[in-house]
């Protein structure tokens, strides 16, 4: 198997705060991994280090291939990120912002469609603006905006937050038919109830390091 | 590159479409500066006449620098920018279209104090063509200029008050020259209007230029 | 560059003290040059000792920007892969523009004194005034953008793109200025600003532009080091939240 | 203002602005020295800097 992610003694320093202290970490093609930890673990700055969106400074690095030191950028476009904020322009309609955000990677905008069937957004709402969603709807049109460009790594922070049990169960079943199909995914969560089942491998970070692998055996 | 810098502003201008920041609270803002400089300058119209040039220039600095920072806040909201970060948009195409997207916006906002200094200040035109050029000469300038140094100020918690201390001394060479150029065209002044023009545009090329080659140092995080 | 120490011994070293007793000799020396030795001019009378101070100020001032430009343009080259690397060139950039700001507002205040007695006004809508100023204030708001809060990768970065465009506009600032009064006030300019300089006082001003540019390599280096203890300061917590993040770790495992 | 008045005060001016500025930067770096606990043995030579500032 090839990994898509591969991290050994990696630090990582935001302003002047160590988020990573020497984190190892393999991950290969179609898992899903389960990221857990108490806050300030370091494991949103572990999904924004794979995403290249903070710098390493220390340890080696590499996502999908590429080089983490010496282009942090290049693997960004086939990589799709949910971090804690939605990514959503307010004061867009539903189906113009998942427009914009397939064409901005790349991927068909008729694919749109497609893909808000997919989290079961319905279909009266989208031509509504963004901000007179509620927060489960937007977290909705967030998966969407990720799912149309058919990222091979996705990144999700704590994705199933404010979503209902069945739209839950829902998102776990388009990450589960993703990975099938051969996409990496790591998300961050701190209820496993609904979502356990679904991980491949479970690893747990304290203090900005891997201190438990369920794939480690 | 052509269709993402279109992509990118053709999303920002629908984003102002729906919000209706520029039509709906910066250019009733800055006619009203239109009217404050009326009653600093105690109405005299002769003096607002000579002045009407450069008073239109500042009304546009102050409305562009709120739309320039709104611009910005859109994308730091929400936390947008780390999608465009991820996205397959090159910073060249994010550039110019946020620009363009820009110059639109200012264009309306000029398109209303135009009218505004004609009937408020009393003069008229001399020379419609050399106005409209020194006009989108300008604008231009602001648009390039704007994006630049709002991205330079964007996400940061002082950026209400370092914009404008960034921008304007940047701006200043753009507000000379417009307004110099405008008093020419309303026939305030004989002078070289269409020189004063040309420096705008030199101005806005090398913004241009710069924005092209730097923007991607501005937006990338960590 | 003017760091050729590293670790412990940032805060003097031989090389500087000797600049710094050069410095204050150099100095001393050009104010008994400029003030007691060099005669009056014949036109502006005691008034061109002003020159000494304000020509080379402007220099100067000048060089530091030019130097903050050319330690940005590098900064932004060897950081571009590496955000940890090139950090030197962005403190030569910091203190240079610190020294620059300096130094150009010594010389808007001398100027204006100057102006004050030779011009009868304090100011003048003349086109090196209006320029030095709009320099003066680009560069105070270069100083505030690196003082942010912020992290310190992205405030640098953002700093030496600052750098690089705001010198590059400096001479767009210079001629449209320049254009603008010559354009409409011909006469106010030719007012005796720059009087024919030869023998001594060429030769005065000549050595006060030496002096000046050792006190402000001095200072550029000081301000340098200074630079680096902050950091320094800021890393020393830094590896102490690693170890303690660390010793945490190796505890309760 | 006369002309050596205007002289005195610009020469004035330019001394105090260059040695309140000298003495920040030495007496700043000599604080986050000491705080780092670096530069000790350097201290004497600092304050031979800071003299020669001053006294100009």
């Amino acid at each position: 198997m090839s990994a898509v992610v591969e991290f050994e003694g990696v630090v990582c320093v935001a302003g002047s705060f160590p988020v990573l202290t020497g984190l190892d970490l393999r991950v290969d093609r179609g898992e899903i991994l389960h990221v857990q930890g108490e806050n300030g673990a370091g494991k949103t700055s572990l999904l924004r280090a794979c995403a290249g969106l903070i710098s390493v400074s220390s340890g080696k690095a590499s996502v999908l291939g590429f080089d983490m030191r010496v282009d942090r950028k290049a693997p960004r476009r086939h990589i799709g990120l949910l971090g804690h904020e939605n990514n959503l322009y307010r004061d867009l309609e539903v189906s113009k912002h998942v427009e914009f955000r397939a064409a901005s990677v790349g991927a068909r905008a008729s694919d749109t469609a497609a893909a808000l069937e997919k989290v079961r957004f319905p279909q009266q709402l989208w031509s509504v603006p963004i901000g007179s969603l509620s927060a489960g709807q937007r977290r909705k049109v967030a998966i969407a905006s990720l799912l149309v460009g058919r990222p091979q790594l996705w990144l999700l922070d704590e994705p199933h937050a404010a979503l209902d049990t069945e739209s839950r169960k829902n998102l776990d079943a388009i990450l589960i038919e993703a990975s099938a199909s051969g996409a990496t995914i790591i998300f961050v969560s701190h209820e496993s109830p609904v979502t356990k089942e679904i991980a491949s491998r479970v690893i747990t970070m304290d203090g900005g390091r891997i201190t438990e692998d369920s794939g480690a055996g | 590159m052509l269709a993402e810098i279109f992509l990118v502003a053709r999303k920002d201008l629908r984003v102002e479409r729906r919000a209706k920041i520029a039509l709906g609270q910066v250019a009733p803002l800055a006619l009203l500066i239109l009217m404050v400089f009326a009653f600093a300058l105690d109405a005299n119209t002769s003096l607002l006449e000579r002045g009407a040039g450069g008073l239109y220039w500042l009304a546009v600095l102050y409305g562009g620098t709120l739309l320039i920072q709104r611009s910005f806040d859109v994308e730091t909201d929400d936390g947008n920018m780390d999608a465009l970060r991820m996205s397959a948009i090159g910073m060249p195409s994010l550039f110019l279209g946020k620009a363009l997207a820009l110059f639109v916006q200012i264009t309306v906002l000029e398109l209303i104090l135009g009218p505004g200094i004609l009937l408020l200040y009393n003069v008229g035109v001399v020379d419609w063509v050399l106005l409209i050029a020194a006009a989108i000469a300008g604008t231009v300038a602001f648009s390039v200029c704007g994006v630049l140094w709002g991205a330079m100020s964007a996400g940061l918690r002082v950026r209400a008050t370092l914009l404008p201390l960034l921008l304007v001394p940047v701006l200043a060479p753009v507000l000379l020259a417009g307004s110099r150029a405008f008093e020419t065209a309303l026939g305030v002044r004989a002078g070289a209007g269409w020189t004063w023009a040309g420096l705008m545009f030199v101005i806005a090329a090398v913004h241009t230029a710069l924005g092209l080659g730097a923007f991607g140092f501005l937006l990338e995080e960590g | 560059m003017p760091v050729a120490n590293s670790g412990a011994k940032m805060t003097a070293t031989l090389i500087t003290r000797v600049l710094g007793v050069s410095a204050l000799a150099a100095t001393g020396l050009m104010a008994v040059l400029g003030l007691v030795i060099s005669p009056p001019d014949v036109v502006q009378g005691e008034a061109v000792r002003m020159l000494y101070i304000h020509v080379p100020s402007i220099w100067i001032a000048y060089g530091g920007f030019a130097l903050t430009s050319i330690s940005s343009i590098l900064f932004l080259r060897r950081s571009r892969r590496r955000p940890d690397q090139g950090r030197h060139y962005d403190r030569l950039a910091g203190s240079a523009a610190e020294v620059g700001v300096v130094f150009t507002a010594i010389t808007l205040i001398t100027g204006m004194l100057w102006g004050k007695v030779t011009w009868g006004t304090y100011w003048q809508w003349d086109a090196r005034l209006t320029t030095t100023v709009l320099l003066f204030v680009t560069y105070l708001g270069y100083l505030a953008l690196r003082r942010l809060p912020a992290e310190p990768a992205v405030r640098s970065r953002r700093a030496a793109v600052m750098a690089l465009i705001s010198f590059i506009n400096v001479p767009i600032v210079h001629y449209s200025v320049d254009w603008w009064r010559t354009l409409h006030q011909k006469a106010s300019l030719s007012v005796g600003r720059r009087p024919e300089i030869t023998g001594e006082m060429y030769w005065t001003l000549l050595y006060s532009a030496l002096a000046v540019t050792i006190l402000a390599t001095w200072l550029i280096i000081h301000r340098y080091r200074v630079i680096r203890l902050e950091e320094l300061r800021d890393e020393e917590g830094l590896e102490a939240l690693i170890a303690s993040r660390l010793n945490k770790d190796f505890g309760s495992h | 203002m006369s002309e050596v008045a205007t002289v005195v005060a610009g020469w004035g001016i330019t001394f105090v602005i260059l040695a309140t500025y000298s003495i920040w930067v030495v007496f700043r770096g000599k604080g986050i020295g000491r705080e780092l606990g670096i530069g000790e043995t350097e201290q004497s030579d600092l304050e031979k800097d800071v003299g020669t500032i001053t006294d100009s």
